[in-house]
């Protein structure tokens, strides 16, 4: 089919449509309901189902039962909605369904507005549900990659058994940008013979369940998930360095800004700074081993968030006080200018030459 | 080559479609391309402004700091990037709209009556296209051919009516700017 | 000897957890038997809900799936839009899961028409987290969080679901049973036998609401508490069919 | 026996006992696994196998047999 | 000259940002007016919800506090619990609003017959989010999510709230009216001031139902929307009382 | 009225009421039944209103409503209910309404079970909601330290306009311990002029919003939150440190585990171990500068948590790489022993000695 | 004049156009401050004030006053 | 002085109110008290046990890993204790329930027909006091009226009438410790 040109949002939908997904369940919110839209459109065609849930509590409920009956399933939402969701989040991770759900993150906290913003990021990364889980999350900051990484999250989600969340911001769900959607997937099959649809023929009754009440065995369970987390840790990172051969200063940033930041490198290399960019991809697990290889050889670190603040904790716990790490960040959905961002680099350099 | 290019104007003046005509005609030169909405709160009655960026290298930002061209339709749109616009960059204005402003002297400002120009052709909504011919001759980015292919696969089967009259106004921008 | 009546196979062989006397267990069986009968055993999933329920999942001898509090029907909805057509799929609900914070959800998955099964336990309290009101607490029931008597001024009156569903076209079979006298038990398995069957003709939505009891958190011997049901209950929540249509054909302008 | 109660499952809620038209049924003084006494019926022969306490019991404890009628009684 | 219509001072000075022809502005109007000539918008605190109405708080000229999406009963039930006894509180929802996410605390608030006053804009979509289907959207009708027109087989039927919730004891006044012409505009003044005036005597949960226009999504010119509201939706969502009584004193058993 | 016994649950009631808080919404879940119970029976005596929402959604919406009309309230929950809370809270952060919110905490992910557990330390500290927010956090670990710090809760609230949040565990919410409610309180009014009463008498009409669909405009309020959480970080930072004065090796724990960490430390010390404990009280703001103080002066440092390891991570961005931080957890609802704990110290004693 | 119209406010939705009896209403040339074509009314003998217009305004442009009638008319 | 003690049994027997009456009582000495019940699933239908502590110093830990006492009113619930129970720890048992055991002999074992005891004074549900009474007696770390006016503030008005009977039962069971 070739390059095409789609909205971000319709690019998760037709990248899920190819990785074997044919069932959705959201509800609109701004800045994702093209998304919503797309899925009710195409699921059909392709005989799978769209249903608009009554609620982001519905929604990701719905996909608890889809995914309980084993089948590929999505959700998506913005900032407010995906609080909203995360009784639900807890409640896969903890009975181990996979499923892939959608963030088009907006400007917060509250109601907020509908701009870009990356401010949901430890509600991401660290759990904004109850209890002891983390959730793979990726983050892609292009559309071409929207494609790769959709893909990615289905394999992973089965392949563990858990939930993964697609992480992205106003601007990746909105902008356009031609795609390819014939790279190579991941065609994996996977035997789902935990999923509870039916005992016809295959023996016992099974059941799907995140209570334990006793406290030993829900113990073991918890095991069970931290052994799943480090394995998860162990092979799921992905980052990607630019320029960092030769880099004495280091910006980190991930999704939309990581391009934003790409831009203002290649201006700064212009002036002849020596500046790369460590891209986070997968937001959890974090490239701590990268970081922490790197803050052996750069003089600086710079975050550069569209927030007040998040990532930047990890990129501090990766660089254990080897290097100063600042942070740069804009809220409310005011997205950074590259030349904002040149700036902080030039200063960075200044304040490390003094 | 690369064009980092805004367009500004009301809700109603097909801003949008402007900056999509651009990618997808972008995409058939074998281009790369990015298209950015504003997609806030301005849409529903106030302004609305979409970033485009054209280029032979792969994209970074699709968001534009200094934009190489400005495409102006209404007068808060100009007010809003016309400092930005890069150093000897073009700025494409509909002059029926926009009067009275600073000259700046380091950027290249065409002044075209579009709207007039729109209102002889047929249809004063699409002035917008009129700007965008304009941009193409003077920037060369872009062919006329490729303009007006990217016409159908925006326009779609239901508007198909409308590509004769867009057509013209395309040329009528780059007579313009031959002038 | 011939054998009338002996446990049925819907049934895993487990104990209940129930305290003595809960009619949990008699809604229990009713519905093994008929899933037993309909002979659809093989292919059902039930949706286990939160409550003292929660853990019906170890009782009832098919597929289960245990939904967080209030939301069995979407978690049924997930199920059942996905899996083969010949499924069942059922939710088994407290009153405080469907008919508080499930509200919600109940409602739109009787709008939507969702064919599922839905045997909705009404026992007037919260049992599982030590008798709280439910919105189906009746005017003066004591309860801990209504340790007066619950006054309409500030909780209103009790809520009765099934009334309220009825009106909803696409709910297609409401039934109000009880469990506080053999002939009310018998009734109850036909109405539920009636639910699962409108399943099995896609009819839609069904709901069996069934009027339960709650020794513990009453305070009442289990014998008192049927009669506590008969003497409180039923006059508020009057037993019978409540709605009993195809939303396919019906009622469509 | 007309009437068998699966003991360790009986939590001695009674409810059988009220049910039973015979009035046959009574708790036993014995304790079972799970520390109630237990339903049981002592005179088999007056149980009609009407089914009421097992259609009334939460715990499906009991199991109901029927006397095949004899032929003789046919007529 | 007299002057026989002018702006209330119910509503500020502000200009709205609805669309051209949109009647959320007419029944703004409505309850400006209600509060006015009630004399309480000293006294009044509204609530708006999340919906094309979101930014109603810089119209109304009362306090105003802005709920989250669907929950705008229950903030308004923290709201009228706390203030003074003569505090008039009333909430003002979109049907996706209060008919998807919100249909939990809306029933809720009408069963604990919370005295406040709820207007209700049903335009059978969700307006502010670019017009997806809402619980109340028509059969055929076309949206952002049912793009070959809501069909009853995955989508139900739309929701008859207002019937629905007439079914609860605690839900004192219920009325639908509409905003197609002059004559149903001055219906809806009515209804509207009954529903406060309900509040002022204490009487509980009111509400309003207002069928409204969406020319944007629904892709029609401000008059052609008036006649489809007229057309379509008057028909399945019949205009009326639907409910007038005293919760404090009716139907307790 | 002197000491008297009270479950823990109910000395949070106890003490908002004696905080002035007269208005309670809630929703009954386990293990923090008894708070909502005894809010039904005691605030009708002391003329204030119990309600019991219809989810723990609508009660922290109906906190939203109270809080609006400027009134001291209070809801309350365990983990699941906790999370359907977040969008609620992410809400009340930015229409910065003050409200006092309780998590007694028990064993998860998902339904999980009854049991105590800390596993919702990154949802309560990091934000467990979307946006850019934070709220304090103060955890208790005695029934009689519950007195002292639910005033507080009231006072920062109200102070800073925030909800904050009371975070115990089921050990503490179930346990019974003798408490005295005649201890000095704040007393301090204060005037909430913001408050959407009716504007009976005073001037023009107030808004109470989190909305702002300008991105520049809602950024100047995140630089508003941000200031303002950066002053609660200076001034109401809390912690108590334990046999740290000569301490080799630091022990931090909070909550009730801090006490089964006292006790261990006791017999470690009687086997002439020296060690301490560090508890944070306010959890957030996280004592930083206390444990970086101390990080230059013990030889290691380990973390106890009823948890996977949550506030570890705290822990180490503490410490920056200065001392070895171990992590000792326990997860489920299982309550680590004396014994273990006391082993943990002697093992890493032995460690360090290598 | 009977109908004043607060022009500024006017988004041209014609709604007054449509219900006007007197159908004396229409739309400006000029463009007002919102870029909408504001209502107008030409002829204002023509106005009965019967509100009609004001009631179905959905943004409030319209006010309408009513001569005062002469006592002479009142015979 | 300090004990640590855990009471446990079926969920009827009153294990939990048995843990009360001793922080009451501890509470009126003036002591420093913690109570902590299981309050898991078990409650219903199953064990229950309950830790107190009773200090002359501020009490850490409420849990208790090796009690210093351990009253023991079923079989199931002796299992789960018996090996935690200190060295030189005191052990009461009610012997009507529990036997065949294997003894320990670093602990002080205390076997009580208590359910004799109780069915003697009418009401064998009161076993459990009995045991309460025989571990004052054998401990010392309360006194007998400290105990019995504790039982008024647990009992409260409704159970008032049960108070005669209740220190009877304590009362027997510092009998038995005295013989
Ligand atoms: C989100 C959430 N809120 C609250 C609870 C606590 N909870 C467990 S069961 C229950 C009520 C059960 O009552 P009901 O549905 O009537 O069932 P019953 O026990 O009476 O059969 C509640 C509130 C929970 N587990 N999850
Ligand atoms: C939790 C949450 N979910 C979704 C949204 C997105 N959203 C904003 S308005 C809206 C629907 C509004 O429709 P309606 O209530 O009918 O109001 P209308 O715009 O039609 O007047 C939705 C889904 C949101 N803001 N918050
Ligand atoms: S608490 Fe009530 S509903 Fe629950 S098992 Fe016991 S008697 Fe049944
Ligand atoms: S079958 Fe009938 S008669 Fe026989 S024991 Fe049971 S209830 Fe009594
Ligand atoms: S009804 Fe069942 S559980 Fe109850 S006493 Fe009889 S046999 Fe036992
Ligand atoms: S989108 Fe629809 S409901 Fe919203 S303002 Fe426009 S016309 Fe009105
Ligand atoms: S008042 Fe009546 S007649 Fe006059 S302009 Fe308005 S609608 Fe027309
Ligand atoms: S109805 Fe009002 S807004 Fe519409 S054209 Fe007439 S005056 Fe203008
Ligand atoms: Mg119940
Ligand atoms: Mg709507």
């Amino acid at each position: 089919m070739g390059k095409v040109l789609m909205k971000g949002n319709e690019v998760i939908g037709e990248s899920a449509i190819q990785a074997g997904c044919k069932y959705f369940f959201g509800y609109p919110i701004t800045p994702q309901s093209e998304l919503v839209a797309y899925m009710a459109q195409r699921l059909p065609e392709v005989e799978g189902l769209f249903l608009q849930a009554e609620s982001e509590v519905a929604a990701i409920n719905m996909v608890y039962g889809a995914s309980s009956a084993g089948v590929r399933v999505m959700t998506s939402s913005s900032s407010p909605g995906f609080s909203l969701k995360q009784e639900g989040i807890s409640f896969l991770a903890s009975a181990e369904l996979p499923a892939v759900i959608v963030n088009i993150a907006r400007g917060g906290p509250g109601l907020g507005n509908i701009q870009p913003s990356q401010s949901d990021y430890f509600q991401a990364t660290k759990g904004g549900g109850h209890g002891d889980y983390n959730t793979p999350v990726l983050a892609p900051s292009s559309l071409q990659e929207i494609v790769e990484l959709t893909d990615e999250a289905f394999r992973i989600a089965d392949e563990y058994r858990t939930p993964v969340i697609l992480l992205g911001d106003g601007m990746l769900g909105q902008m356009m940008e031609p795609v390819d959607f014939e790279v190579t997937k991941d065609n994996k099959e996977f035997q789902k013979d935990w999923a509870t649809t039916g005992t016809v023929g295959d023996g016992p009754p099974k059941t799907i369940t995140s209570l334990d009440l006793d406290d030993v065995r829900l113990e073991e369970r918890n095991k069970q998930l931290q052994i799943k987390y480090k394995k998860i840790k162990a092979t799921e990172t992905k980052v990607e360095c630019y320029l960092m051969d030769d880099a004495e200063v280091a910006v980190v940033a991930y999704g939309t800004v990581s391009r934003i930041v790409r831009s203002a490198i290649k201006r700064a290399r212009d002036n002849g700074i020596k500046v790369g960019l460590i891209r986070p991809i997968s937001l959890w697990p974090f490239p701590v081993e990268k970081i922490a290889y790197y803050s052996n050889k750069v003089k600086s670190i710079i975050t550069v968030e569209m927030n007040a603040g998040q990532m930047v904790e990890d990129v501090r716990l990766a660089v254990e006080g080897k290097v100063p790490v600042t942070f740069y960040g804009r809220t409310g959905g005011v997205i950074p200018s590259i030349n904002e961002v040149h700036e902080q680099i030039l200063s960075m350099v200044n304040e490390v030459a003094k | 080559m690369k064009e980092e290019i805004i367009i500004a104007g009301f809700g109603g003046q097909g801003v949008m479609s402007m900056g999509q005509f651009l990618t997808y005609a972008g995409l058939k030169e074998g281009k790369e391309v990015t298209w950015f909405p504003s997609y806030g709160p301005e849409q529903r009655g106030g302004t609305a402004n979409v970033s485009v960026v054209i280029s032979d290298q792969p994209v970074d930002s699709p968001v534009i700091d200094e934009p190489t061209a400005f495409l102006a339709l209404n007068k808060p749109s100009f007010n809003k990037f016309y400092s930005h616009v890069k150093e000897s960059g073009n700025i494409f204005i509909n002059s029926d709209l926009i009067t009275n402003y600073a000259k700046r002297n380091d950027v290249v400002i065409h002044e075209i009556t579009a709207t007039q120009i729109a209102q002889h052709i047929g249809n004063e909504r699409i002035a917008g296209m009129v700007l965008l011919g304009a941009f193409i001759e003077k920037t060369g980015i872009l062919s006329k051919e490729s303009l007006y292919s990217a016409l159908k696969d925006v326009l779609g089967e239901s508007k198909k009516h409308l590509i004769p009259m867009n057509k013209k106004a395309i040329l009528e921008g780059i007579h313009v700017m031959q002038d | 000897m011939k054998v009338v009546f002996e446990r049925t196979k819907g049934l895993t062989n487990e104990e209940t957890h129930y305290c003595p006397g809960c009619t949990h267990g008699i809604v229990h069986r009713l519905v093994g038997e008929t899933l037993e009968e309909l002979g659809v055993l093989e292919n059902t999933v039930g949706v286990a809900s939160v409550g003292c329920s929660v853990l019906s999942y170890h009782y009832f001898n098919c597929d289960m799936t245990q939904a967080a509090h209030g939301r069995a029907p979407a978690v049924a909805t997930g199920l059942k839009r996905v899996l083969p057509q010949d499924r069942i799929v059922f939710t088994y609900q407290g009153d405080g899961d469907l008919a508080s914070i499930g509200m919600g959800e109940v409602v739109h998955a009787a709008a939507r028409g969702e064919n599922i099964t839905v045997i909705f336990v009404n026992n007037a309290i919260y049992g599982m987290t030590g008798g709280q009101m439910a919105p189906t607490t009746l005017i003066g029931q004591r309860t801990a969080t209504s340790p007066q008597g619950r006054d309409i001024q500030s909780h209103g009156l009790p809520i009765r679901v099934s009334e309220m569903l009825a009106t909803i076209d696409g709910a297609s079979y409401i039934e109000r049973v009880s469990t506080h006298n053999v002939k009310q038990v018998v009734r109850a398995k036909k109405a539920i036998k009636n639910a699962f069957k409108n399943q099995q003709e896609k009819k839609g939505f069904s709901m069996v609401e069934v009027l339960s009891s709650c020794p513990t958190n009453w305070g009442l011997t289990p014998e008192e508490s049927l009669q506590w049901i008969e003497e409180q209950m039923v006059p508020y929540y009057p037993l019978g069919i409540l709605k009993n249509s195809s939303v396919i054909t019906e009622d469509i302008r | 026996m007309k009437v068998v109660f699966n003991e360790n499952y009986c939590k001695g809620c009674s409810l059988c006992i009220a049910f039973c038209p015979q009035e046959i049924i009574s708790l036993a003084k014995r304790i079972n696994n799970k520390g109630y006494r237990p339903a049981e019926v002592k005179d088999q022969n007056k149980c009609t196998s009407c089914t009421a306490c097992a259609v009334m019991c939460p715990d499906n404890v009991i199991t109901v047999y029927r006397p095949i009628k004899k032929r003789s009684s046919v007529s």
